[in-house]
């Protein structure tokens, strides 16, 4: 019965965040990252048969592999060994900088977020960064960050086998050429056009003249999704595996 | 070994450099309250690699000079009211790093060597507020390749909470290694602990591969949910109710004030 | 991941970097006579940080190229012969290195960082005999302030012994804590252990601070004793009268052939 | 009975050794060197009335408080918290040079040895550490080592907190001088002279106008050797433990 329901804005964009993860052999995502978190783990699922997608979950006690402490994670990194990583960021700009420590000017921020974590450094050794951010607005996709917690390119003799790869935001997903750079718009997600992304981005960005729609999930990932990795994802976080569960439920309903 | 945290904290001194692990590690919330209470200034804290709510309660208290971390959040819980309070009046002095600069100063400091390379951190504004990381050309690389080097961190005490330390002063860790890096880079260490065992912890192949030898550790306090709010690993989950009362009402000093001089220290478990 | 020993020495090639552990932490003997018996050449072996009866013999067989380590020797049994014969008539390349070095280079390794700074060293040979490391003032100091430099070592394959192993390759290493920065550092590391156990080794807190975890495992082999004769910490102890034979039997060339050709090799317990 | 017998000389030796570790509170010894480990266990037994002398044995079960691998004496080294050493060598210089990895030219060494292991390192960190090697003789005491393992003495802009203090050998104790540099004669044992001492070898070194001899364990001092050092270093030392009670029994019957 849930599955006959239409993707959930969120199906969709977990779908999006399984697509990106193509063919990475070992993920991780943060403590509080719940979409990252499901969109590995749908990863896992459609990859099952095939081969093992590694999923390490920082502060996970049924997703943590490591045993080395909360090192391990970038000495992991360091070695080569996560293909790809999630990061959000309180600003965002066109050269896909990012800034987790504040608005304004710095140390006296305007507004104080918690502070880099290891985004200095995981952005430059994980190969397959992506850049997610749900909330979509002039505010957070700035022209320019008011303080680099981790640039998005570096020059040619700066050490830098990772990097973005893509942002996914709830409006929209972009693909980043480092080469240029910046963001090209990949596609929209429903209800979004080309004037309604650029209404709400503070940058200047690439497109196709025709811009797609992100695709939503067919019925054999809505299948996988709201089975097995929505069973997986309530272990770590109930509470948004609850919402999901609340928000098909009223949209069965509504149907 | 085994003593009290009141006589551990007795031990503290004004501007200390204190390390404090974050906040699923084991953090020795226990001694929050008697270091406020002692009237402590001018801590320079370091967020091993990242801080929570004993920072920004030791933030509120006024014992806090300077904080050197790579965040500091209350999680679920939010935002860190006083410390984003103080950076914003310019109270403390913030010293952003990322987390694995942290484990790096420390890693420096426990093999006795004065810094760490470290990959990353070029061209961000991280690195550009630290004039105490120096940035040299890779000395094996062919040509020019800019490593930054991040100097050994040697705090004058680390504390935390574990679970269990037995009573020759042998803590146990388990897989949470970063305490020990922590610990070997202090000069001293003191830990709450859950509870006392009998045994040797060393005696024992399997146990001993968690410990945190005697050797590093200057004094201990049992402290049955020492950690409190926060949960401890593998034991009990943090009480994110606790924190969320805190965020809202540390949301003003005032605020803050009055729920530290309220009763909301679990006395009664303690006791 | 679980397999035997010869499939795993099937992956070994000519030419490659393997590292092994010193003798009380966990030598994979089992290793040692299928790799000889391979033919494999030109191995450059990495002692960490010190080697013995593997090296001697990988030795003798022709199948090395270089050595570097702290020390090579049988212990209690003596000198280690086909390793001092092949120096003395410069057959290998010995690269001489000091405990901690070893140590730095791995842990540089593991932390993707390019080098590691280490005191010492200064005005030894063994530095002298090493332009793979360098010598820089220390950038933090106000006055010159020699420091070496360790370049990252990054093995091919790390391989060792341990007591247990779970079905999904998680490793238990104990206390025995060089063995996690080995495989950290090498691309490859290919484990024999005494027993595999059912139960998933990171499920317990207890046993996961001990543990190894499969993400660093390539291969892992069922091999009881596979140590023999060396012990295995906590489990069993060394086989000194073996270590002995072989010490008296390898002094000359014959000696070791004829030693090599014979049964010596506990088939009867690996079956 | 045992207590009566006249010193062995291994017995001096252990008594100088626990000497040299006067105020100690951490000494750390090799794997094999079981008269060191004996001196550091009368220190522990001297001194147990008033305070706790910690002893790491390398390879060793019963005191081994390491629980981060082999390499954690050497960090343990590198940050203060190892007061004391003892350290071979199969050559020793009037420089207190030691050299533990081969005789003649290198690396094609006439005689090889097993290698420097941790001696590059530390002998420059640890503050006290005592050369000792029972051989005395002019092809172990040289005036030039041919290999320098670790060198006695830095030049003032090198970091070295640590270094030798004395070498106690099978005839005689010195001192270190690093200021000179040079050893000084503190006493000979039991049956050797100046001229023997000078004999024997092959580096020069100052001694006072009158040589003295190195005392003997007191009664009380012997009582504890036979007693509860002996015991304890049966645990670890088993062949030398024995061997010490045969010869003492050996020594009673004689008497």
């Amino acid at each position: 019965m849930m599955s006959d329901a239409p993707a959930l804005p969120s199906e969709t964009l977990i779908t999006a965040i399984a697509a990106l993860l193509a063919d990475v052999r070992h993920v991780a995502v943060g403590a509080s990252s719940p979409m990252p978190a499901a969109g590995a783990m749908l990863r896992q699922a459609l990859d099952e048969q095939t081969r093992h997608v590694r999923l390490s979950i920082l502060g996970s006690v049924a997703h943590n592999f490591f045993t080395n402490g909360s090192g391990e994670l970038f000495d992991c990194a360091g070695q080569g060994r996560i293909d790809a990583f999630f990061l959000g960021g309180g600003q965002i700009d066109g050269q896909a900088n990012v800034n987790l420590v504040g608005a304004g000017d710095y140390p006296q921020s305007k507004v104080r977020w918690p502070g880099s974590f290891g985004s200095a450094y995981l952005y430059f050794v994980v190969p397959r960064v992506i850049l997610f951010r749900e909330e979509h607005s002039p505010r957070v996709m700035v022209e320019q960050v008011d303080f680099i917690s981790a640039p998005g390119v570096s020059p040619p003799d700066v050490y830098r086998p990772g990097g973005p790869v893509a942002l996914l935001t709830g409006k929209a997903l972009f693909s980043f050429d480092k080469t240029r750079p910046g963001f090209t718009l990949v596609s929209v997600h429903p209800g979004e056009t080309l004037e309604t992304i650029r209404d709400a981005t503070g940058f200047d960005f690439d497109h196709p003249d025709v811009v797609p729609q992100t695709p939503a999930p067919d019925a054999a990932t809505l299948a996988l999704l709201r089975g097995p990795v929505l069973d997986k994802l309530q272990e770590t976080y109930p509470a948004f595996a609850e919402n999901w569960r609340r928000d098909l439920a009223a949209q069965t309903q509504h149907c | 070994m085994l003593t009290n945290v009141d006589s551990l904290v007795d031990r503290l001194r004004d501007g200390m450099r204190i390390a404090v692990p974050v906040d699923y590690a084991g953090v020795a919330m226990a001694f929050t309250r008697p270091m406020i209470a002692r009237g402590l200034r001018d801590l320079d804290l370091v967020c091993v690699p990242t801080g929570g709510l004993q920072v920004d309660q030791l933030i509120g208290a006024g014992c806090v000079r300077s904080v050197e971390t790579s965040a500091v959040s209350l999680g679920e819980a939010g935002g860190a009211p006083r410390f984003n309070a103080a950076v914003k009046e310019g109270r403390i002095r913030v010293i952003d790093a990322t987390c694995p600069a942290v484990h790096a100063g420390l890693i420096a400091a426990q093999k006795g060597s004065p810094f760490f390379p470290m990959r990353g951190l070029i061209g961000t504004d991280v690195l550009r507020n630290r004039p105490d990381w120096k940035v040299i050309d890779n000395p094996f690389a062919d040509q020019g390749d800019p490593v930054v080097l991040i100097p050994a961190i040697k705090p004058d005490v680390a504390i935390f909470h574990a679970p269990m330390a037995d009573r020759a002063g042998n803590v146990w860790i388990g897989r949470r290694r970063e305490l020990a890096p922590m610990a070997y880079a202090a000069t001293d260490t003191y830990v709450t602990v859950d509870r006392i065992v009998d045994d040797n912890l060393l005696a024992d192949e399997t146990t001993a591969a968690g410990v945190l030898p005697a050797l590093y550790v200057s004094g201990i306090a049992h402290v049955p949910q020492g950690a409190w709010p926060y949960g401890l690993w593998g034991v009990y989950p943090a009480d994110t109710d606790a924190l969320k009362r805190y965020a809202a009402a540390a949301r003003t000093q005032e605020g803050f004030d009055a729920y530290m001089a309220a009763t909301e220290t679990r006395k009664e478990v303690r006791a």
